[in-house]
C-alpha cells in the first residue's frame, strides 16, 4: 500500500502502537508559540498545530552531547569507540526538518562516513506531517522550496480534516501501516481532498524574497565583499543562537571529560558554532574568522552556496527558526534581499 | 604512588557559598579526599598546616589592605593557585561597591564609625597576585570545578569556555527570554554553567563574568529595546563585571554624567 | 538509551610507544614513536596524525619524520596547550594514542623531477623536515634543492643538529636567519622573506613548498611570484583550529574545502581566491 | 589559686566567617573579653541603592551562602512589602517549604561538621573520615540530600534561582514533587540515627538566662517564615517595628553593630525559637526534643545544638507534609511567573517601605528597604541573627570565664571556641561589620 488514510480518531491508539517501534518523540507545546519535540505516551499532548519547535530534531541524530569512545585511564591509552543507541519514532516531522535531516544524512554518508551518524540514524523511523499553514513572519520554506515533502521519511501524514492521508516512504512505513489495522486504502476522493490543499498552498506559500533560488550561489559569491555582512556583524552577539537551532549546522567540538570517580571517562562530541569566538582560532592565537562579520558571511555561505558547491543542496531549509531565535533581530530573509539589492538580484 | 598533593580552601571577601559547594559534593567529597590531601578548609576544618600547598583555593575578593597581604603569603606558599567563584575571578557582587564613593558608602553603611574602616576597591584575585586557573560562578558549578581541579593536579591548562551561556541555553532548549520581551544577560556571559538560571525560569545575571570579546554596543542597542531604564540595565550589566571596564557601556556612563 | 562497541568508527586510536624524547627548545620536543605490536606508520610527508591521551584530549601534529624511515615516525611539538603540556611531561616507555594518518601530504610526485625551494617558518619546519629528509633519502630523483629557514630567535632554532649537518651538504643549500639575534648568533639576521632574492633559481623549473605561520604566507608568496615561480608551482600547508580529522567538525573549513581531508597542503592556485584562506 | 590567662584565638575555626576571641584575665579577675570581628566590609546595603527591586534577592542571597535561602526570602518578603505585592497562598507554602529545607540544610551542617569534632575531641571532621566513616558519610549523604532537593525546587541551594519577587519563576512538576518526596522521606534514617550521635555527645554545663526572641503568632504553626517578633521577656511587636527590637549600635571595642532589647543582650536562633515555640512543634519533633528535656525552658546556650537537631526533625517532618500536600492537590502551573527586572511590568510597582522579617537557621533576619515609584532602591537594610547573637555571646563568656579559671588554658579555649561555635554564628553575612584596631594588643 503506498497511499493510505487513517482516521484521526484512530490517532491515539495508533501512537500507543507506535511504541512497539520506540520511544514517541512529538513536539509539544511549551508555551502557546514555542514548541519542541520531546517524547509523548498521550496522543493528546501531540501539538498536531505548531511551528517549528525550538531545537530542530536533529538533537536525536546528533546530540548536543554525544559520547565517541569511553576510556580507562587504568588501561592506559585504550579507547573504545561507543555509539549511543535508542529506538525512536519522530511523528509529525515538517517538511523543512525532513529536508534538516536529508541534509545531514549527506554529510555523514559523505566519505570519511560517520558511524556515530549513520548507525544511531538506522534506529530511527520517521513519521512526516505536512503543514497546512504558513507558519510566521520568519519562515522562508517559500523560497527554499521545502513546503511539499521530498521523501527522507518512513511514512507522511497529511491532516484532512477528519483524516489523515498517509504517504509510505520506505519499507519500514510499509510495515508501520500493515501491522495497525486501522488504515484503510486511500481512495480517490482522498487524493482529491490532497489535491485541494496542495493548490492552497501553492497559492500561499511564495517566495518570501524576490530572487531565483537557482541563482542565490552565484549572489554569495558575488556578494562576497557586500556591505550587509558589516551590518550585521555588527549587530551580532555572537551568542550562537542561530547555529544551535538550526537544523543543517552540525559543526562540533571533541573533548574528553572525566567521570566523577576520576578514573573512567569518554571522549565526546559537543555542538560547536562557527558563530563562536574561539571556533576558528588557533593555538598562535589568529583568528581566521575574527570579525562577526566574517563569521556571519561564513553562516550563511554555509547554507546558500558551499554546500551547493560540494553536496549540490541548499543547507537552509526555510525552517525561519535563526531569525526567530535572534535578540539582535537579524533576519534571514532580510538579510538574503539586502545582499539581493547590493549585488543586482533582486528581482523587480 | 605519587605523594597525594596538598590543597587548601580559603576566602576572603565572600558569601562562602562557594565552599559550601564543596561540601555539598556529598559523598563524592569523600573520594576526593582519597586523592588530595586536604590541608586547610577553615569552614569545616580547625587545622592549619605551614608547609606549600600544592593547590591553593582562594574564594572571595581583595578589599582591604589587610587582604592584600594576606594573599600575597598565600600566593607565595602556593605552586599553583586557583581563583575559585566569582568574587575572587571578576570581583563578584563584591565590586558593586566600585560603582560608589568609597568614603560614602562607608558613612552610608556604618555611619559615625566609619572611620574605623579601611577599604579598597574590590578587586579580583589575580590583579594582585598570579592566578594559574578560574572558576566562574556564583556559586561556582560543581561539575566545572571538578575539571578544574583535575587539570590543576594534572598540571595542564583550563580554558574557560569563551562562548555565550546562550550556547548552553540552546542545548537546553530553553525559550529564550527576549522572545518574551524580557531581557537576559546570556549573550555576553561565558557559558560553563550549563545555562543554570534560565533552565529554572530566572534570566542570567552574568555570573561568570563576560566572554573575552562581548559585542557591548550591539548588545546595549538590544537592551534598548525593551523598556527599561537606561540605570537599571547598567546597573544590571555591572552587577558582576563592575571590575571589569565596560567598553560600550563605559560611554553610556559618561552621557549619563554629563546630565 | 543503549550503548554499541564497535571496533571502528574513526575515532579508535592505535597505540603508539615513545622510544625517544629530544628537548630542541625551551618550548619544543621531538618524540620518536613506533606503532604497538609493531605495525608500520603508513604516511606521506605533510600529513598529520591526531594524538591523543585519555582524559586530556587530542591534537593534530604533524608527521616529522620521512617515511623512508619505516620502523619508527617523529614528531615534533610546542608545548602550548593541554595536550601538548601534557606530552611534554612524558618520557620513553610512555604510550600514547595515534589517529590517522589524515590529509594530503606535499605532492611528491609532482616535484619528483624538478628542482626545489622549500621555506619554512618556525614549527613549520617541523612537516617540511618529513620532506627534506625524503628528499634526501631518494636525493637523485629531485633537481637543486635549497631550503630556507626562519626563525624568531636563536633560541627557538629546531633541529640545530640536522641544521648543521644540512649545513654542510654540498647537494643542497640550506640557509637559515632569525628576526633577533643574539651576541653568539653568526648567521643571519632578518625574515625568511629576504633571503629569497639572493637565491639563484630557475623558475621555470622550481616548485616552491613553504610551511609557517600564516603571517609569513602573504610575504613570501609575493617573493616567490616576483621570482618569476609560477603559481600552479607554489605549494603550502595550512593550519587549521581541527578536531576530527575527518571532515566533519567544521573548524577548518576554508569556504569549501575542509583543511583536515583536502588539505593541509594545497597549490596556491587552488586557494588564492579563497578570501581568509590566507 | 590566682590565675593569668590571655587567649587569643586568631580565625576562629570552623564558624563562617573570620572571628578571633579575646580573654585577658589578670590575677584571677576578668579583664578583657571579647569577639573580634574581622570579616571584611561587604557593603551590601549601600550598593543596592540605585538598582531595582526586582534585583535585590539575588544581590542579597550573596551575603551568606549558608543562609542563602533566608536571606532571599527575608529579602523578598520585605520587597513585596514594599511594592504593596501579595504573594499567593501556594506561594507562600512553597517558600515555607524552602525555608524548612534551608534550616534543615545548615543545621546538619553545623551538628556534623561544626558541632560534632568538637564534642568527639577531634579537630575537624577530616580526621572522622576515618575513625567516624559512617557518621561522616551519613553526614554527607543528609547534606547532599538536602541539597538536591532544593536543586528541584530552586534550581540550587547555593543562591536559589527559582524564589523571586512575585512568587517561583519554575514550579515543581509532578515528578519532580514525588522525587522531593522520596529525597525526604530516605533522610529519616539517617536523621533517627542523628539523635543516637547527640546522644552520645557530652555537653559543658552551663546556666545563663537571657532574653529569648523569636518570631511568634497566633496560629497553631511553628512560626518561620511570618510572625511577629516576640520575646520571653514578654515583648510583642509588628515585623515592620523591628528597629524597636535591634537597636543596633556600634560598641566601641570592635565587631558588628550590636543589639539589645529588655536586658543588656539577647538571643536568636534554635533555642530562642523552641523556648518560645515549642508546643507548636511538630509531634515528632517534640518526640525528639522531650527525649533530651528540652520541653522547658532551656538556658543553657551550648544545648543550641540540640535544639536544631529538633528542628531538623521539625522541618523534615513539616516539609514531608507540605509536598503530600501539593502532590495531592496539585500544583496550579499558571502561577509561574516570569520575571526580569519586571520590563513586561506584570508585577505593578509604587513607592513605599517594606520589612521582611524570617527565622533564618540562625535566628531572625530583618531586610528592610525603601522603594521610590519606579521600583528604585533608596535606602536599604539588613539586620542578621548573628549581629543580634554576639553582645549574648560575650555576655555568656563573662559569666562562663570565672566559673572555668581551674582549667588549663587549652581547655579554656576549647569551651570559649565551641561556646562561639554553639551559636553557630554566620560572620560571613554580617553585612556590616567594624574592622578596627584591637586593643590590648
Ligand atoms: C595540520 C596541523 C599540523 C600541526 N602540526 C603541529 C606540529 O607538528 N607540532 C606542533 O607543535 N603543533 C602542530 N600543530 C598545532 C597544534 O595542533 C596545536 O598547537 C594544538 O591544537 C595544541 O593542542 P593543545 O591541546 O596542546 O592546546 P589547547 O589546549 O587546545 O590550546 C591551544 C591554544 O588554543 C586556545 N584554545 C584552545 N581551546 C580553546 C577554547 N575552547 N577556548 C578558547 N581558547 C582555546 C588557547 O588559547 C590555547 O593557548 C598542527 C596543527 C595542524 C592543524
Ligand atoms: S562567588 Fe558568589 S557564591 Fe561564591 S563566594 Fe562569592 S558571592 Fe558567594
Ligand atoms: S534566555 Fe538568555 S541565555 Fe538563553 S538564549 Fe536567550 S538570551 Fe541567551
Ligand atoms: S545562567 Fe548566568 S547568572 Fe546563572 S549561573 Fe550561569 S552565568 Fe551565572
Amino acid at each position: 500500500m503506498e497511499y493510505a488514510v487513517l482516521p484521526k480518531s484512530a490517532l491515539g491508539s495508533f501512537v500507543d502502537a507506535l511504541r512497539q517501534y520506540g520511544k514517541v518523540i512529538a513536539p509539544v507545546a511549551k508555551s502557546e508559540r514555542h514548541f519542541a519535540f520531546e517524547e509523548v505516551t498521550d496522543a493528546r499532548d501531540i501539538a498536531l498545530k505548531y511551528i517549528p519547535t525550538i531545537l530542530p530534531p536533529k538533537k536525536y541524530f546528533m546530540p548536543q552531547y554525544e559520547t565517541l569512545a569511553e576510556y580507562d585511564i587504568r588501561e592506559g591509552q585504550k579507547l573504545y569507540p561507543v555509539v549511543e543507541v535508542e529506538h525512536i519514532v519522530l511523528f509529525g516531522v515538517h517538511t523543512c526538518d525532513l529536508a534538516g535531516i536529508q541534509c545531514l544524512d549527506v554529510v555523514f554518508s559523505d566519505r570519511p562516513k560517520d558511524l556515530n551518524y549513520l548507525v544511531r540514524r538506522g534506529y530511527v523511523t520517521i513519521i512526516g506531517l505536512e503543514c497546512n499553514e504558513y507558519c510566521d513572519q520568519y519562515a522562508s520554506c517559500g523560497l527554499m522550496g521545502t513546503f511539499l515533502p521530498q521523501g527522507g521519511y518512513d511514512l507522511f501524514f497529511t491532516d484532512l480534516g477528519d483524516y489523515f492521508f498517509v504517504h509510505v516512504g520506505t519499507q519500514r512505513g510499509e510495515d508501520i501501516v500493515a501491522n495497525f489495522s486501522l488504515f484503510q486504502r486511500a481512495e480517490s476522493r482522498h487524493f482529491w481532498d490532497l489535491q485541494l490543499l496542495r493548490a492552497k498552498k501553492a497559492e500561499i506559500f511564495r517566495p518570501e524574497v524576490p530572487v531565483d533560488r537557482f541563482l542565490l550561489p552565484r549572489m554569495f559569491q558575488e556578494g562576497f565583499e557586500a556591505k550587509v555582512w558589516e551590518d550585521v556583524g555588527n549587530r551580532c552577539l555572537s551568542c550562537a543562537n542561530c547555529t544551535n537551532v538550526c537544523p543543517t549546522c552540525y559543526c562540533f567540538d571533541v573533548k574528553d571529560v572525566m567521570n566523577l570517580d576520576l578514573r573512567t571517562g569518554k571522549r565526546i562530541r559537543v555542538w560547536d558554532s562557527c558563530q563562536n569566538e574561539p571556533f576558528a582560532k588557533i593555538a598562535s592565537g589568529e583568528s581566521f574568522r575574527a570579525e562577526r562579520s566574517d563569521r556571519k558571511r561564513h553562516r550563511f555561505n554555509r547554507k546558500f552556496s558551499y554546500p551547493v558547491k560540494r553536496y549540490n543542496r541548499f543547507f537552509c531549509t526555510g525552517c525561519g527558526r535563526c531569525s526567530r531565535v535572534c535578540m539582535a533581530k537579524i533576519d534571514l530573509k532580510e538579510t538574503i534581499a539586502q545582499l539581493a539589492r547590493e549585488t543586482g538580484y533582486l528581482k523587480v | 604512588m605519587m605523594k597525594a598533593p596538598k590543597v587548601a580552601f580559603f576566602d576572603f571577601t565572600c558569601c562562602e557559598g562557594c565552599q559550601l559547594q564543596v561540601a555539598n559534593l556529598g559523598e563524592l567529597l569523600l573520594e576526593l579526599l582519597d586523592s588530595i590531601d586536604l590541608v586547610e578548609f577553615r569552614e569545616t576544618m580547625s587545622e592549619r598546616w605551614d608547609g606549600v600547598y600544592d593547590v591553593a583555593i582562594v574564594e572571595g575578593s581583595i578589599t582591604t589592605p589587610h587582604d592584600v597581604a594576606r594573599i600575597r603569603k598565600i600566593r607565595e606558599r602556593s605552586k599553583t593557585l586557583i581563583a575559585y567563584g566569582s568574587c575572587a575571578t571578576i570581583g563578584g557582587v563584591n565590586g558593586m561597591k566600585n560603582a560608589f564613593d568609597l568614603e560614602e558608602i562607608k558613612r552610608y553603611v556604618y555611619g559615625e564609625s566609619a572611620k574605623f574602616f579601611e577599604t579598597l576597591p574590590t578587586k579580583p584575585v589575580h590583579e594582585v597576585v598570579p592566578v594559574e586557573y578560574f572558576v566562574h560562578g556564583c556559586p561556582v558549578y560543581q561539575p566545572e570545578f571538578l575539571e578544574v581541579l583535575k587539570c590543576a593536579l594534572l598540571g595542564i591548562p583550563y580554558h574557560v569556555p569563551d562562548v555565550a551561556v546562550c550556547v548552553e541555553c540552546k542545548f537546553n532548549e530553553n525559550v529564550c527570554f527576549y522572545e518574551r520581551g524580557i531581557t537576559c544577560l546570556g549573550p555576553i556571559t561565558r557559558a560553563g554553567c550549563n545555562s543554570w538560571c534560565i533552565n529554572n525560569g530566572n534570566i542570567c545575571y552574568g555570573c561568570r563574568g563576560m566572554v573575552s570579546n562581548p559585542n557591548e554596543k550591539g548588545f546595549l542597542e538590544v537592551l534598548r529595546q525593551y523598556g527599561i531604564s537606561l540605570e537599571f540595565l547598567l546597573r544590571r550589566m555591572d552587577m558582576y563585571n563592575a571590575c571589569r571596564i565596560l567598553k560600550g557601556a563605559g560611554m553610556v556612563y559618561e552621557e549619563k554624567r554629563a546630565h | 538509551m543503549e550503548k554499541i562497541r564497535i571496533s571502528h568508527t574513526g575515532y579508535e586510536v592505535r597505540e603508539a610507544r615513545i622510544l625517544r624524547v629530544t628537548r630542541l627548545t625551551e618550548s619544543d620536543k621531538l618524540f620518536e614513536l613506533a606503532l604497538v605490536g609493531g605495525e608500520i606508520l603508513d604516511f606521506e610527508p605533510g600529513q598529520f596524525v591526531e594524538v591523543s591521551l585519555v582524559g586530556i584530549g587530542e591534537a593534530p601534529i604533524s608527521l616529522s619524520s620521512s617515511p623512508t624511515q619505516r620502523k619508527s615516525f617523529e614528531l615534533c611539538v610546542r608545548a602550548v596547550g593541554r595536550l601538548t603540556h601534557a606530552l611534554h611531561r612524558l618520557e620513553p616507555g610512555d604510550v600514547v594514542g595515534i589517529r590517522g594518518p589524515f590529509g594530503v601530504g606535499f605532492p611528491i610526485t609532482k616535484l619528483i623531477g624538478h628542482d626545489l625551494l622549500l621555506v619554512a617558518g618556525g614549527i613549520g619546519l617541523a612537516p617540511l623536515r618529513s620532506l627534506i629528509k625524503y628528499i634526501l633519502d631518494n636525493r637523485r630523483d629531485f633537481g637543486r634543492v635549497h631550503v630556507l629557514f626562519g626563525c624568531r630567535d636563536p633560541q627557538n632554532l629546531l633541529f640545530q643538529d640536522e641544521i648543521e649537518e644540512w649545513q654542510r651538504r654540498m647537494d643542497v643549500g640550506f640557509q637559515c636567519t632569525v628576526d633577533r639575534a643574539d651576541p653568539d648568533w653568526k648567521g643571519n639576521v632578518g625574515l625568511v622573506t629576504s633571503l629569497i632574492p639572493g637565491i639563484d633559481i630557475n623558475p621555470e623549473e622550481t616548485f616552491a613548498v613553504m610551511v609557517g605561520p600564516p603571517v609569513m604566507y602573504r610575504f613570501v608568496i609575493a617573493e616567490l611570484l616576483k621570482k618569476g615561480i609560477p603559481e600552479s608551482q607554489i605549494v603550502l600547508s595550512l593550519e587549521r583550529h581541527m578536531k576530527c580529522g575527518l571532515g566533519k567538525c567544521g573548524h577548518c573549513q576554508i569556504h569549501d574545502i575542509y583543511c583536515c581531508q583536502d588539505g593541509p597542503v594545497f597549490f596556491y592556485e587552488r586557494i588564492k581566491n579563497l578570501k581568509g584562506a590566507i | 589559686m590566682k590565675k593569668s590567662v590571655r587567649i587569643d584565638v586568631e580565625y576562629l575555626t570552623r564558624v563562617e566567617g573570620h572571628g578571633n576571641i579575646v580573654i585577658d584575665v589578670r590575677d584571677g579577675v576578668l579583664q578583657e573579653c571579647r569577639l573580634e570581628i574581622i570579616e571584611s566590609p561587604r557593603f551590601f546595603e549601600g550598593m543596592l541603592r540605585g538598582r531595582s527591586i526586582f534585583e535585590a534577592q539575588h544581590i542579597t542571597s550573596r551575603i551568606c551562602g549558608i543562609c542563602a535561602c533566608a536571606h532571599s526570602l527575608a529579602s523578598i518578603q520585605a520587597a513585596e512589602d514594599a511594592i504593596g505585592f501579595t504573594p499567593s497562598e501556594q506561594t507562600v507554602k512553597l517558600r515555607k517549604l524552602l525555608l524548612d529545607l534551608e534550616i534543615l540544610d545548615s543545621h546538619i551542617l553545623h551538628i556534623y561538621f561544626l558541632a560534632a569534632p568538637d564534642l568527639l575531641g577531634v579537630k575537624s571532621f577530616v580526621p572522622l573520615v576515618d575513625t567516624h566513616n559512617t557518621v561522616v558519610r551519613r553526614a554527607l549523604r543528609l547534606k547532599k540530600t538536602c541539597n538536591d532537593i532544593c536543586d528541584i525546587l530552586v534550581g540550587r541551594h547555593v543562591h536559589p534561582i527559582s524564589s523571586v519577587v512575585g512568587g517561583f519563576t519554575k514550579l515543581p512538576r509532578p515528578q519532580d514533587l514525588e522525587a522531593m518526596q522520596k529525597l525526604l522521606e530516605s533522610m529519616i534514617p539517617d536523621l533517627e540515627a542523628t539523635v543516637e550521635l547527640v546522644k552520645g555527645l557530652r555537653f559543658p554545663e552551663f546556666e545563663r538566662d537571657t532574653e529569648y526572641v523569636a518570631l511568634v503568632s497566633d496560629d497553631a504553626e511553628y512560626p518561620l517564615l511570618m510572625g511577629d517578633i516576640g520575646s520571653t521577656d514578654g515583648v510583642r511587636l509588628p515585623k515592620r517595628e523591628y528597629q524597636k527590637i535591634t537597636n543596633e549600635f556600634v560598641v566601641p571595642h570592635s565587631t558588628a553593630k550590636h543589639t539589645r532589647l529588655s536586658r543588656d543582650s539577647y538571643m536568636v536562633g534554635a533555642l530562642a525559637r523552641l523556648n518560645l515555640n515549642y508546643p507548636k512543634l511538630h509531634p515528632k519533633a517534640q518526640e525528639v526534643g522531650d527525649f533530651f528535656g528540652m520541653n522547658r525552658k532551656v538556658t543553657n546556650p551550648y544545648l543550641n545544638t540540640v535544639a536544631q537537631l529538633v528542628e531538623c526533625f521539625h522541618c523534615l517532618y513539616h516539609a514531608k507534609d507540605v509536598v503530600e500536600e501539593f502532590l495531592h492537590s496539585g500544583i496550579n502551573y499558571e502561577e509561574e511567573i516570569v520575571v526580569g527586572l519586571n520590563e513586561t511590568k506584570r508585577i505593578p510597582v509604587r513607592a513605599g517601605s517594606g520589612v521582611g522579617a524570617v527565622e533564618a537557621p540562625r535566628g531572625t533576619l530583618y531586610h528592610h528597604y525603601e522603594v521610590d515609584d519606579h521600583g528604585r532602591i533608596v535606602n536599604a537594610n539588613c539586620v542578621i541573627p548573628t549581629g543580634q547573637n554576639l553582645r549574648n555571646i560575650e555576655y555568656d563568656m563573662r559569666k562562663l570565664v570565672p566559673e572555668i579559671l581551674d582549667q588549663s588554658d587549652e581547655e579554656i579555649q576549647l569551651a570559649l571556641e565551641m561556646l562561639v561555635r554553639a551559636y553557630d554564628p554566620c560572620i560571613s553575612c554580617s553585612t556590616h561589620f567594624l574592622n578596627v584596631s584591637f586593643v590590648g594588643r
